[in-house]
């Protein structure tokens, strides 16, 4: 089976085109957003693993070297679509139009962090695994019953695989056509279950075949053929062509979690020979001519500000307000949770 | 089932509770064209207890819509629907087939607006028939409600005559939040009952008083009002004057109507087909000593299902609550 | 895809050999048990049919067209073997060997059709379904750990494969290799789902490659197309080859249960060009010179005896015993039960 | 974690309740050969709280079992096994991920030796970390025992102490039938205890007297037995003595010990992490009603969590009973 989808790519880990099919649509302007979001988010990822160690963010699920995956993938979503992401695809959310501040937030324990910019369908992180897949079904559906061309994403690793949603949400999606894109990061582990034993089959993209769907397996360290195998797939579900299955395959290089220990269970020097997708594509610009000092010293100078202002929000934001806890139970509060409410609060105000 | 005017000039029909609930999806459909309904068997085939008989053929395959076997994709994707701008109507086509499904709504449907302080809601409706007495297969006879009860984020709805079902189905639906709406089998066509023909609601969270008492406080809700009704009518015969409280609302309970009761009789029994462990029943205590405490004359009394799985249909008449036991719960605490 | 699963067949509607490779095990002691047993569960579906309309027993769901496949595949299993149906396959336990008066019992809300001759592996029927494809992959497991040869048979639905518990079961057997086989029948309805509408694949068997599992799609009428590929599938188990899926295509061709009216769903006329599979197994016979007209008719009347005194026994069973409410929750009852129980049994007493 | 002889000459060591669960199941895995660990990272890892670390080392990957991440495949997959002769001790990996699973455990694990007539049963420990207060991502701090106390035919277990753990741990896996086995998260390395080094037992059905006292009952369990200690121990300092009960059984509960101490002190308090509505505290009242009604002094109070999904960690600590509104609870109902 493993022949029948061989790995897709655009350029190779020197940073060489591969492939050139697509070489047109290749211009600066996508080479430097890709760039300046990759290593945007991946500063991100390590501020908020530097954040974590300090104590002032809790556990945090780190996504280095799945940024050409995350952004490649985001890139090529419109405005109006709508995106599911897992714990860890907070580089997905940030490129796609999440607050900075607010991801920061989620991950020091806070509720607005769930709370997407107004009118960017960002749906909260799902952590119990693969049930954003059904969700991401539900919501495209919606948008096909209303007759937009709108689309909806979920992201969720190999380990989601395993669960029964994974199933049920792609044979929903087959049997109803939704327009949904099913994006699977394949990065070798499920906190330190490895890819062998999560599944017998070679291929996460051979899963398609079960709900007859279009599945496709791409190098998830090579934005370009990311990007363009998710444009392959959104253009298909804009048209009425369905939902589709895409393995990125690509690896996690650090921690399942700053909680994790991964030398309990990788073996040393494991996964070193994978280039990492920054340097892959540095590799690229600097072969085909898209390297410019100045633009990237910029870029990094202008991101740099942008985390170090959004770890200021976090920090001053206003403190977590008690009434948080019962306010959005329900659209309107049952007299229980009223009285529950009063009461806690009045205790609070009698100290 | 012929049209009748009342009094007040309400046009209402004599209906099975189970046509009412029919009636109320109907007039949903009818009155806002983001209602869908999404289940097992719902369409063509109407239900297998035919509660959405002649819905698709009115409403299209595209609204009345026949899914998968999978109450886990159901729920999912009505979830998705909902916070897209759909009110799903999703049927469990029983409710010991909920359990599949129960990781979505415990982790999802009923968290998605606190955890997203209230941007994404879920305004859906899960119906589900529940309740032995019917001589159904194994698990077909699950009452479950204690297990949706616990789960902050949804509502629990549980009609007991035609007239109920249809006014609560329909606010269930308007109801911005999700809300469990449980279905008493054994009531679906056991008798009928004038219902309006046009559009009503009966608000959630508000028991009905069934009848009026002065010396017992008999709380129940669903499949076992007829019997409580019985037992409170065999007790009249002995001297002992019976108020029967229907609950309708499991969660958010109509705390007021149980308080007033109880202070006014002193006494009280709850009845429910659930095991009496981890039951609603013992909620219903708790609310009573909370409340009415020092009016108290003997310890409340629960009337339940036994704490064993719900048996297979040769041994279901003694599991359920039978008049005989409800009539030594009363005489328990009237005698204490 | 539907072109990499042909269906297997053996013999044709005609009762001609199509496929005479297997022509050597075409024997006569086969071929007569094989017709004992179709006609005897046949026989068996049409009394409880009928008794359920007396209401001498409970609702009821035939299985009368799917007797090849049932029989195919329970002959195929070896005396240790562990069987694993749901509601709709006494067909099969009865020829691996349950109590027909307790499988009538089953079916008349009696607990005593759970419990299977002593030494037997059947399980009870499962009702949720799919969830017993989980309890076979482990069974087998067991077996496997335990370092027999015996295996386990999953039989399931083709509206089954929606659940999650269906994809979770394949996935485990496929990683630990289980001696597992999965026994589709495929009989196109899951009560009024067409099997269209239930997955948008055109086969069933295809879904053993997001396993990597070896599947197989069967004509479920041919008694000898089914035991073929189920023997096939067994040695694959015994042997350590790791569990297979079998897609039986068959045709449910009364409702699905006596509490349902097809006619609802169904279009008038549709599945007539279904060739029973008993007639078809008689046309064979009769071709191929294994038809004895006195053997036939003996075999008939032992079944009917069987059945009749498998009634009377039912029907004379000692009332369901009030104690077993309580007796089998736990080995020991915890005293709150116990408390229950006594009350109970008093107010009973008290009568 | 020093080996100590005791005045008895039972050789102990002082160790944490994590560290007593990992020996009780080595213990376990040593003394009965059908015995086998399943779930989620249990084997190279040693799970993610490391409570099987070390396991997989010395019994194998055949017998330490990395599966996929599935819990409906984890528990139907035991259940198989269980029923064909191994004892399976399957990891949820924290108890908000059991609801998958649930289906399986509702329909299945509890019922099949029921169904059977004892001829089969599943003799299968579920451990599941449970609880706020670690600061956990979302779902990862939930109180569901009273999902199961509900469920006939399943155990449920929840110690406090390492000494509890351990022996509470072998215990459930002798059991014959089903064990829910909820560790306590936050306890999990917060204080050391003396543990016996060997084999022993602690009596699944039991709970256990903490402190002595005169005018309250406490009841708890888990990870609330040491606030609800230190609670007590504030209120002896304002003359009121509590008396602390630590169910560490769930299902079935000791009700004698609840009784005789209500009956004694006339007064109680139930804390518990989960839930108010549908919570084990309503069981608890209704033991209380049942067996101590006519010695009551005021009603039994409840400290709980609200009725919200467990909140963020950032509000954790408001939804958890603290030791002031323990305080509050203890004050109302002496001054009642
Ligand atoms: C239902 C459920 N079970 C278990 C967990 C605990 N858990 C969190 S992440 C994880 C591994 C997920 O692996 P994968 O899907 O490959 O995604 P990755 O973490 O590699 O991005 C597990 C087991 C969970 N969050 N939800
Ligand atoms: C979890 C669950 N959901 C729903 C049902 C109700 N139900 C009983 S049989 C059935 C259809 C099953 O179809 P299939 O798997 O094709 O088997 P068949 O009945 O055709 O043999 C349904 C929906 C059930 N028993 N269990
Ligand atoms: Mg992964
Ligand atoms: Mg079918």
């Amino acid at each position: 089976m493993v022949e029948s989808y061989p790995i897709k790519q655009v350029i190779d880990d020197q940073g060489n085109v591969v492939d050139a099919s697509n070489k047109d649509l290749i211009n600066e302007e996508l080479v430097l957003r890709a760039y300046f979001h990759m290593y945007r988010i991946r500063t991100f990822d390590k501020k908020a693993k530097s954040l974590q160690r300090q104590g002032r963010i809790g556990t945090y699920p780190p996504f280095e070297g799945q940024e050409a995956a995350q952004v490649g993938s985001a890139l090529a979503l419109g405005e109006d679509d709508w995106l599911f992401p897992t714990y860890r695809d907070h580089g997905a959310m940030l490129t796609f139009g999440a607050d900075m501040t607010r991801t920061f937030l989620y991950w020091n324990g806070r509720l607005e962090g769930c709370v997407p910019p107004e009118g960017k369908h960002i749906f909260p992180a799902a952590v119990p695994i693969a049930t954003q897949i059904l969700h991401a079904t539900g919501a495209s559906w919606a948008e096909k019953r209303k007759g937009t061309k709108n689309i909806a994403i979920a992201y969720f690793g190999d380990g989601a695989t395993s669960e029964g949603d994974f199933h049920e949400g792609l044979n929903f999606a087959s049997v109803f056509q939704t327009p949904t894109i099913f994006f699977n990061q394949n990065n070798g582990y499920a906190i330190s279950v490895p890819f062998e034993r999560q599944m017998n089959s070679k291929t996460i993209a051979q899963k398609g075949v079960a709900y007859e769907m279009p599945s496709v397996r791409v190098d998830g360290n090579d934005f370009f053929a990311v990007f363009f195998e998710m444009q392959k797939a959104v253009e298909r579900a804009r048209s009425g062509g369905g939902p589709t299955l895409i393995e990125a395959v690509t690896w996690r290089t650090g921690a399942h979690t700053t909680a994790d220990d991964p030398t309990k269970y990788r073996a040393e020097g494991l996964g070193q020979d994978v280039v990492d997708p920054i340097i892959r594509l540095e590799r690229f610009m600097k072969n085909a001519g898209f390297w410019n000092e100045d633009v990237v010293t910029k870029a990094h100078l202008e991101i740099e500000e942008e985390i170090e202002a959004a770890v200021k929000a976090m920090e001053s934001y206003p403190k977590a307000n008690v009434e948080d806890l019962f306010n959005h139970v329900f659209a309107e509060l049952p007299d229980q949770l009223q009285e529950q409410k009063d009461a806690y609060l009045h205790l609070l105000g009698g100290k | 089932m012929t049209t009748k005017m009342t009094d007040t000039k309400i046009a209402t029909k004599n209906i099975t509770l189970i046509q009412a609930i029919n009636d109320g999806m109907k007039i949903v459909l009818e009155r806002d064209e983001t209602t869908l309904i999404l289940g097992e068997d719902v369409g063509k085939n109407g239900g297998v207890f035919r509660a959405t008989d002649g819905l698709q053929e009115v409403f299209g395959e595209d609204r009345v819509i026949d899914t998968p076997l999978s109450e886990s994709g159901i729920i999912g994707t009505s979830i998705g629907l909902a916070v897209n701008g759909f009110k799903p109507i999703a049927e469990i086509q029983f409710m010991g087939f909920i359990y599949p499904a129960y990781d979505q709504i415990m982790t999802h449907a009923s968290r998605i607006r606190m955890r997203t302080m209230g941007r994404y809601s879920v305004p859906m409706v899960i119906r589900a028939p529940y309740g032995a007495g019917v001589r159904a297969p194994e698990i077909h006879s699950d009452s479950a409600e204690a297990l949706f009860t616990h789960m902050p984020g949804i509502k629990v709805v549980c009609p007991a005559t035609p007239y109920d079902a249809k006014g609560l189905l329909i606010a269930a639906v308007e109801d911005p939040d999700p809300v469990l709406f449980m279905e008493p089998m054994h009531n679906y066509r056991s008798f009928r009952e004038e219902v309006p023909i046009d559009y009503y609601t009966v608000e959630i969270g508000k028991g009905k008083k069934r009848m009026e008492g002065e010396d017992v406080t008999l709380i129940t809700w669903g499949a076992m009002v007829p019997v409580v009704e019985k037992a409170a009518n065999q007790m009249k015969q002995h001297g002992i004057s019976c108020e029967v409280i229907d609950l309708r609302t499991l969660y958010p309970v109509d705390e007021r109507i149980i308080a007033e009761s109880v202070q006014k009789t002193g006494r009280a029994v709850v009845i429910h087909e659930a095991a009496k462990t981890g039951g609603l029943g013992n909620d219903i205590v708790s609310i009573i000593n909370d409340t009415s405490f020092l009016y108290l004359k003997a310890p409340v009394e629960r009337v339940t299902g036994f704490d064993v799985p719900v048996p297979f249909s040769s041994l279901e008449n003694h599991y359920l609550p039978t008049v005989e036991r409800i009539v030594k719960g009363i005489e328990k605490v009237t005698n204490f």
